[in-house]
């Protein structure tokens, strides 16, 4: 009988590899025989749909196997915990496989030390090696793998989700199966609109090869393999939002997709070389190999009992060895500055910010909606934008007090900024690309507030229920032919019954609404009143942080005020443009038949709140247990709210703040329903006597002009520098003055096209320009060169002669 | 006249090395440029023959030598057919004339 | 001396460590073999035999068998209590690393030629000529990669260079090739005096050519005598920066790099890929082999002779990759422009060096992070597999260039647009050498790099410099991404003209196999990193 | 006395010749002074007393290199190209940048203690000429009392006359019997030049199939080539 880590290991690789091997076949197979039929998608959906069963089992085996000791009360946790190491026991004895299975769990250790460290808390996480790829010195490169309940319960969501997004797809994309696929966004010279054969095989693929990465980074079992897939999100999405690759628009938004991320893929490689060089291995979890155990990143820093083991005055951070001690080398305890730890907390945080289109990162997101919107609600809502959110969840471990403080007021600053521009925007999928800016900002918040299982919790039920917004928006885009923009809708409900329905159960779940006095509502209501809750408890414990508080729950009311005007736009009322209208029909039950699913699942996945099955699940994997209040160490001063149990900072709050958050809520949707169903209000007339305000909001804050201000104008300085650089280096014996106009000319253009392409081309243009006016240099000369030589020996050797005084 | 010592020979060695230098960054004609080749590569060559004579380096310098002037004719027989080559392709041996190849 | 006994000295030349010359001679079989396989090939044209057997297999068949005698030996050094030797009474030495860059030579000559054979530069009436050739410049290659003494420097250099020349005005109907030719044998001589000039300074201080006797003779002269007052270090200065004019020459380091984008400009591309990584890899090996031996053990005079030659390498390092980075940006031919990428991988090679040698500097007291007798060796590790990734990315564009060449005559990136639609090999292919070019995983060219930029941050903890040159490092990466993309977006997302030359390859064709294999090889190494890694640990070791 | 003047003549004439070369716009007078000053370092190698090598210097250079060039000239130097003239300009910063170098070398070069350093060196396994030798030699160019056996000193005598070449045909062969190499040891210091002597034959043969084949005509039409970049 192999034990329960195998079995984990085996049902979760084949979630992971089936897609992979999807991609493949729709790459080559498929498009070798019948690119016109529906096999690509069939491939497509019976690989994802394997993978969700495959999961899902893996979730009931192990809930079986553990006796689902994770669901009881967190109370009786130590002792649950205990219970289920029975296996745990047998699953390490086994040392003999080829990868080296490792179940680290509280029993084990408390065998070893039980004097020391009785009440270690339990870790329940199954990790080990696929194969080791290479060893340098300290570095080792390997595929390894890493399940947790958060694994789980994220491999389930995920496959779960893309099966529903794939089967809908289906239809959605029906368009596509045609030799002569006419493209109405792309106009061409003549007139006409441009044509090409259908990619229906190729959005198929696409979507597997995401389905893959995206699973790939969740199964990681270390950073470096987390940091590849990564890049292969980011691939996956590059090519899925440049789909219609022939709009400019697409490419343009596909191109700053890509470069946004790759700002944020900086911070995250520096983060990474800081934990290799300080830490000399990438490994999550420990890993046993023969007698010898190595420790992983988080028992490195965080020992067994979740404290940081800070020196005396603050300064360096003592890493802990497997066992629990401080881990030693050459009889020199091993550690790491303190600063240099919230370096890499906030490096590996920098590529989250990049991921998840945090503030200030987050103006590709809406932009990516240029792609056709299953892709949206794969990509740019429910998954891998809420990758950057898993990852800083996976880090939580690594991030000291002042990190997780950066967070929290990065989060806030996202979910507002996002939240107030998705109020004046009309465009459908827009309005869902803030509003899913703004959770994600809930999210990075209640990581930074310590309501570690609360971001996870929302992670999941925003999940559900924006894709199943999303799907919603596409079919109504796709009953309405490809009209996006609300102002032109209204009144659809009566010929699209499943998809309002469905729709408003989704508007529902992210306004948080519940039905007063009693706890019932849908899934968004419990994620986001544990949100609020955290972060109450957290400006209560230090109150000079209260906005940290204030700007979620304000911000609430807008979620709110501005889904329900969405709703309401699009289908309550009387219709806007008649012709839109008379078109509209509802879509085929391939596409309504997810959206049904899905709602079920945005409805009642979070049934039982913070009691339900889903949030412990969830909890359960907490690797730094919140039981107890931890106060900062460094500069800042914070101390962070305990969380479990009835006596907690979070609990006391839990009730008044569920109570302000809905009643915030609800004046949202009172609001919107005064302003654009009773019209009581007109807000024509609100627009105009805050057009100051409204045209800020309609410019998504400035930030584009501002982008603009900040790096297009120092290229102005540094090009003119470049010029006068230019002229030095110019002989002006040797050349002529038209040589120097034409170098005029060239710049002239190139600052032209530096205005137009922005941000994306930036980099690109003061690159190609210094780099053009180096090719001043290489003359083409002979002599010339001949002369350099002699030059150059002459001033190396003055250089050397300055610089060797000695 | 004082001992002629080894720096005499070396300043001889220098002044050769610094005319092909410059014949070979300020000649228009081709073949000058492989003239100011040969200058260069006898510069070092009276270098060498010098220190045999008046160091421990000895035969060595000679025989280092006798390899220097073997090599300098192989080099001068391929650069002259490539000067031939860019003459019948230009139709002069102006090498400024051959500024096709740039930036 | 009577002659008997000189014959006998000289069949058996018992000096210790030395071999005697029968066995120098069997040491040497790769390049005998080489030799008269040229000889073969003029000999089959005299007799008209090549008109039987054409005559690229002469040449394959030697390149193979001399690759498989390197192989022989290399089993040899791994297998039997072999140590290393000096060969020919001192005058070139056989261990690990001379084996190996032997063997990288020989691999390599043999995909050259067979790139030469898919793309028909050289016709059947000058078969024999160009493999001439490129036989005689490996030749001269390996012995620039086993070279004890500075006159094995020089001739190796030579032989290296002057068939290069000829090779790069292959193509002798053509304006620009002469043109380049002429520009590449003018720099390459006026280098090469330079060197040479350099070279009789520095031995007639040191009393030596020797490599193994230069650093103690250094340490001798200048014990307490290492400042710039002193005429002496002036001059020894000054040897050295000549000698590193030859270097830079050979290795197109700014601003000694003048004739690169020239040459490859005009020369074949075929020519141009066998330029961009075989003299270079050969220069590498003789660059480190050289300053390995003057560092010594790095006491005293050398710690600093060392550091400062570390420093400048470091220094040269970053102009270069800078310069040959910024200025590919705007070239509109790709030979051009590999030719600038070319000149940018130099420089991240030199980093390599230069961390060796200020690691070397340091010989004690230094505690970080493993043993650090390890970090030299890891230095070398991170250049040799460096320059074997580099073989198979820039061979691999070189010959999707030469092949497009071949049907739409032209080289300019403009011309390439839309390739994926027809020949979606090439362009496959291409995106995956340009990819590794930048260095972005999981591709070979991602781990040489890694493993360079690893040396250059050990060598942080020995001089704060070497944050400089590892910041240009990584700033370069990223700035050369624009460039390398721009190629592979031009070749992928471009719409192909109505007007343009259309271009058809079989994906079964043998030239679109070969890139294939090349490019396969990129992704290969860059997944299965092990085996080489360590085969070039071992081969660095041999430094040491 | 005479060997100064001797010197001093030639050298005068070397570093003229080389001059006028620079100097000269004419190619076949740039020819003419080439040969002058290649001429006149052979008669420095005699002077030096190394009578192969000055030889060798008359035969190949002066006999087959210059040759080569002045054949190069009338084959390239038709009609109004014989003269190129350099400008003025490019004269004046060529000059300069010349006589940068020519302070760079002579400010190194020239202040060098050569005695000295070569006192520092090791002594060479048997070597005639080790550092109390050199001061010697400097002083009264005699080789008596280099402590020494009297082989040697023979041996060393037949090398300061210049009567090397049966000496450098032996270290060609690998053989040095100026020099005990059973007794130098790991030293190595003399070391036999087979190795260059046999490859650079090879080099040669490569080098002239690359002249020869740029040289000749190409037989074919040139249209029919594969590649047509112009």
């Amino acid at each position: 009988m192999p034990e329960t880590g195998d079995i984990l290991m085996f049902l979760l690789t084949v979630a992971w590899l089936l897609p992979l091997a999807g991609f493949v076949v729709e790459i080559y197979w498929l498009c070798f025989s019948h690119r016109l039929n529906k096999g690509a998608a069939y491939c497509a959906v019976a690989c994802i749909g394997i993978g969700f069963l495959c999961s899902l089992s893996a979730l009931l085996y192990w809930g079986n196997d553990t006796h689902w000791a994770a669901l009881s009360e967190p109370d009786h946790h130590g002792h649950a915990a205990s219970h289920d190491t029975g296996h745990g026991d047998a699953a390490h004895g086994a040392g003999g496989h080829d990868h080296d299975a490792h179940a680290g769990d509280a029993d084990q250790h408390s065998h070893d030390q039980a004097s020391e460290h009785a009440d270690a808390p339990a870790k329940k996480y199954y990790s080990g090696t696929y194969y080791e790829l290479a060893r340098f010195g300290g570095l080792r490169v390997s595929l390894d793998w890493y399940i947790d309940s958060l694994t789980l319960v994220m491999f389930t969501m995920v496959t779960f989700i893309a099966t529903c997004i794939h089967i809908f797809a289906i239809g959605y994309m029906h368009d596509e199966l045609t030799e002569e696929y006419e493209d109405h966004e792309v106009h061409l010279h003549n007139g006409g609109h441009f044509s090409r054969p259908g990619r229906f095989h190729r959005f198929f693929a696409y979507l597997s090869l995401f389905s893959f990465s995206m699973l790939g980074i969740v199964l990681s079992g270390n950073i470096f393999q987390v940091f590849i897939f990564w890049e292969l999100v980011g691939l996956s999405s590059y090519l899925l939002i440049g789909f219609y690759i022939e709009r400019k628009s697409a490419s343009t938004a596909a191109n700053k997709a890509f470069i946004m991320n790759r700002v944020g893929d900086f911070g995250f490689l520096i983060g990474m070389m800081i934990l290799w060089t300080s830490f000399g291995t990438f490994q999550f979890g420990d890993r046993t190999e023969g007698a010898h155990t190595e420790a992983g990143l988080f028992t490195m820093v965080r020992g067994h009992d979740g404290k940081l083991d800070v020196s005396e005055d603050g300064k360096q951070v003592y890493l802990q060895d497997a066992h629990g001690h401080r881990a030693e080398k050459n009889g020199q305890p091993l550690t790491i500055s303190y600063m240099l730890l919230v370096a890499a907390g906030l490096g590996v945080f920098a590529g989250s910010i990049g991921k998840s289109a945090q503030f200030p990162l987050q103006t590709w997101l809406p932009d990516a909606m240029e792609g056709p919107t299953p892709v949206s609600a794969l990509v740019h809502s429910a998954t891998m934008v809420a990758a950057g959110v898993y990852l800083a969840a996976r880090f939580y471990p690594v991030f000291t007090p002042e990190v997780l403080l950066g967070i929290a007021y990065i989060g806030c600053i996202t979910l507002f900024i996002a939240a107030t521009i998705a109020l004046v925007v009309t465009d459908i999928k827009r309005v869902l690309a803030y509003s899913t800016i703004s959770q994600l900002g809930y999210m990075m918040l209640a990581i930074g507030v310590a309501g570690w299982g609360a971001a996870l919790f929302h992670l999941v039920t925003h999940a559900f229920f924006k894709s199943l917004m999303f799907l919603c928006s596409g079919s109504v885009i796709a009953g309405c032919h490809h009209v996006q923009d609300m102002s032109r809708m209204g009144g659809l409900r009566h010929k699209m019954k499943i998809t309002a329905y469905t729709m408003l159960v989704g508007v529902i779940a992210i306004a948080g609404l519940a039905i007063p006095g009693t706890s019932i509502g849908l899934s968004g209501f419990y994620s986001k009143d544990a949100i609020v809750a955290s972060a109450l408890a957290y400006s209560e414990l230090n109150p000079g942080h209260i906005l940290l508080f204030i700007a979620p729950l304000v911000t609430a009311g807008i979620t709110s005020f501005y889904m329900f005007r969405l709703w309401f736009l699009t289908f309550a009322g009387t219709p806007r443009d008649a012709h839109v209208y008379e078109n509209c029909h509802e879509n085929p039950s391939v596409m309504t038949t997810p959206l049904l699913v899905l709602a079920v699942l945005a409805a009642g996945c979070a049934w039982g709140g913070e009691g339900g099955p889903l949030y412990r699940l969830i909890v359960d994997s907490e690797t730094v247990p919140a039981a107890a209040r931890v106060a900062s160490v460094g500069a800042a001063k914070v101390i962070l709210p305990s969380h479990q149990g009835h006596e907690s900072d979070v609990h006391h709050v839990h009730s008044t703040a569920g109570m302000l958050a809905l009643v915030s809520a609800i004046i949202g949707m009172t609001l919107a329903y005064l302003l654009y169903v009773k019209k009581t209000i007109d807000p024509n007339q609100i627009r105009q006597q805050f057009s100051g305000v409204y045209d800020f909001l309609v410019d998504k804050w400035r930030f584009d002009s501002l982008y603009d201000a900040m790096f297009v104008a120092p290229v102005h300085i540094i090009s003119a520098w470049c010029v006068s650089f230019d002229k030095g280096v110019l002989d002006p014996i040797l050349h002529s003055a038209a040589n120097l106009t034409v170098l005029t000319s060239k710049w002239d253009r190139a600052f032209d096209e530096t205005f137009v392409d922005g941000l994306v081309n930036l980099v690109g243009t003061v690159t190609y320009n210094v780099g053009n006016s180096l090719k001043v240099i290489q003359t083409g000369r002979l002599r010339q060169y001949v002369m350099w030589i002699a030059v150059g020996v002459i001033v190396l050797f003055g250089a050397l002669f300055t610089t060797i005084p000695k | 006249m004082g001992e002629v010592g080894l720096n005499a020979y070396l300043m001889v060695g220098a002044v050769l090395f610094v005319c092909g230098v410059v014949c070979m960054a300020t000649k228009r004609n081709g073949i000058g440029v492989l003239m100011g080749v040969e200058l260069v590569l006898n510069g070092a060559n009276v270098n060498f023959v010098a220190f045999s004579r008046y160091t421990s380096l000895g035969l060595d310098g000679q025989t280092v030598a006798l390899f220097v002037i073997v090599l300098a004719a192989a080099e001068a027989a391929v650069a002259l057919a490539i000067a031939l080559n860019f003459y019948n392709n230009h139709l002069t041996i102006d090498v400024d004339r051959g500024n096709e190849l740039q930036g | 001396m009577d002659f008997e006994a000189l014959f006998k000295q000289f069949l058996s030349g018992d000096v210790a460590q030395q071999a005697s010359i029968l066995r120098s001679l069997t040491i040497f079989l790769p390049e005998l073999v080489l030799s008269s396989s040229i000889v073969l090939m003029l000999v089959a044209r005299l007799v008209s035999l090549d008109r039987i057997i054409p005559t690229h297999w002469f040449a394959l068949l030697g390149g193979m068998t001399s690759f498989v005698i390197v192989l022989f030996q290399f089993w040899e050094f791994g297998n039997s209590q072999t140590v290393p030797v000096e060969v020919f009474t001192g005058l070139a030495i056989h261990d690990e690393f001379s084996i190996f860059f032997r063997g990288f030579l020989t691999f390599f000559l043999v995909f050259v030629i067979a790139l030469t054979v898919l793309t028909g530069i050289p016709d059947d009436e000058d078969a024999p000529d160009f493999y001439s050739l490129l036989c005689g410049a490996v030749v001269g290659m390996m012995l620039m990669s086993s070279a004890n003494h500075l006159l094995m420097l020089f001739i190796g250099i030579e032989m290296a260079s002057v068939p290069s020349y000829a090779m790069t005005g292959f193509l002798k109907g053509k304006r620009r090739s002469s043109e380049a030719a002429l520009k590449f044998v003018v720099y390459g001589a006026g280098a090469a005096g330079v060197m040479l000039f350099g070279i009789s300074l520095l031995t007639g201080i040191l009393g030596t050519a020797q490599f193994s006797e230069l650093a103690p003779r250094f340490q001798a002269v200048f014990a307490n005598h290492a400042g710039m007052q002193d005429p002496a270090t002036r001059c020894v200065a000054l040897a050295l920066l000549m000698i590193a004019v030859g270097f830079a020459f050979k290795l197109s380091l700014v601003p000694f790099h003048f004739w690169c984008p020239d040459a490859f400009h005009g020369a074949p591309a075929e020519v141009g890929g066998f330029l961009s990584v075989g003299s270079k890899a050969a220069a590498f090996a003789l660059l480190v082999r050289l300053t390995t031996s003057l560092a010594g053990d790095g006491s005293g005079a050398l710690s600093q002779l060392s550091l400062s030659s570390g420093l400048g390498l470091g220094l040269i390092a970053i102009i270069t990759t800078t310069f040959g980075n910024l200025a590919a940006y705007s070239q509109r031919n790709i030979k051009r422009m590999l030719a600038y990428s070319t000149i940018a991988h130099a420089g991240y090679m030199l980093m390599a060096v230069s961390a060796l040698l200020v690691l070397q500097s340091v010989q004690t007291d230094l505690v970080f992070q493993g043993n650090h007798q390890e970090n030299g060796p890891r230095a070398m590790e991170g250049l040799l597999y460096y320059l074997c990734v580099y073989l198979f990315m820039n061979l691999g564009a070189f010959a999707i260039v030469a092949l497009i060449r071949n049907q739409t005559y032209s080289e300019e990136i403009d011309d390439y647009k839309g390739l994926a639609q027809q020949v979606p090999v090439l362009a496959i292919c291409m995106a995956i050498c340009m990819f590794s070019l930048v260095g972005i995983p999981p591709l070979g060219g991602f781990y040489g790099k890694a493993f360079i930029f690893a040396s250059v941050y050990e060598a942080t903890n020995v001089h704060w410099f070497m944050w400089l040159v590892l910041a240009a490092g990584g700033l370069n990466t990223v700035i050369s991404l624009f460039y390398y993309l721009r190629v592979a977006k031009t070749m992928c997302m471009d719409s192909r003209p109505a007007d343009a030359v259309p271009v058809t390859l079989a994906a079964s064709s043998s030239p679109a196999m070969y890139v294939m294999l090349v490019s396969g090889m990129v992704v290969f190494l860059g997944i299965i990193i092990d085996p080489l890694s360590k085969v070039a640990l071992h081969a660095a070791h041999a430094l040491f | 006395m005479i060997e100064q003047l001797l010197f001093y003549t030639f050298a005068i004439l070397t570093c003229g010749g080389a001059v006028a070369v620079v100097a000269t716009q004419n190619v076949v007078r740039m020819a003419f002074w080439l040969v002058v000053s290649l001429g006149s370092v052979a008669a420095l190698f005699f002077l030096l007393h190394a009578d192969f090598l000055g030889a060798a210097q008359l035969l190949i250079y002066v006999g087959g290199t210059v040759v080569l060039l002045v054949f190069g000239v009338m084959l390239t130097a038709s009609g109004p190209y014989t003269t190129i003239k350099t400008s003025p300009a490019e004269g004046i910063i060529g000059g300069a940048v010349g006589l940068m170098l020519l302070m760079v070398l002579v400010s190194s070069i020239g202040s060098v203690d050569w005695g000295a350093i070569s006192g520092r060196l090791p002594a060479s396994p048997e070597s005639p000429f080790t550092a109390d030798s050199i001061r010697e030699a400097h002083a009264e160019e005699s080789l008596v009392n280099a402590g020494s056996t009297k082989a040697k000193t023979d041996l060393a005598a037949v090398q300061q006359q210049g009567r090397t070449v049966r000496q450098l045909g032996l270290s060609f062969l690998g053989l040095r019997p100026d020099r005990n190499l059973k007794e130098g040891g790991a030293n190595g210091l003399a070391p036999g030049y087979f190795l260059p002597f046999e490859i650079v034959s090879v080099h040669l043969l490569v080098v002239l199939i690359g002249a020869a084949y740029l040289a000749r005509a190409k037989r074919r039409a040139v249209s029919e080539d594969r590649v047509s970049l112009d």
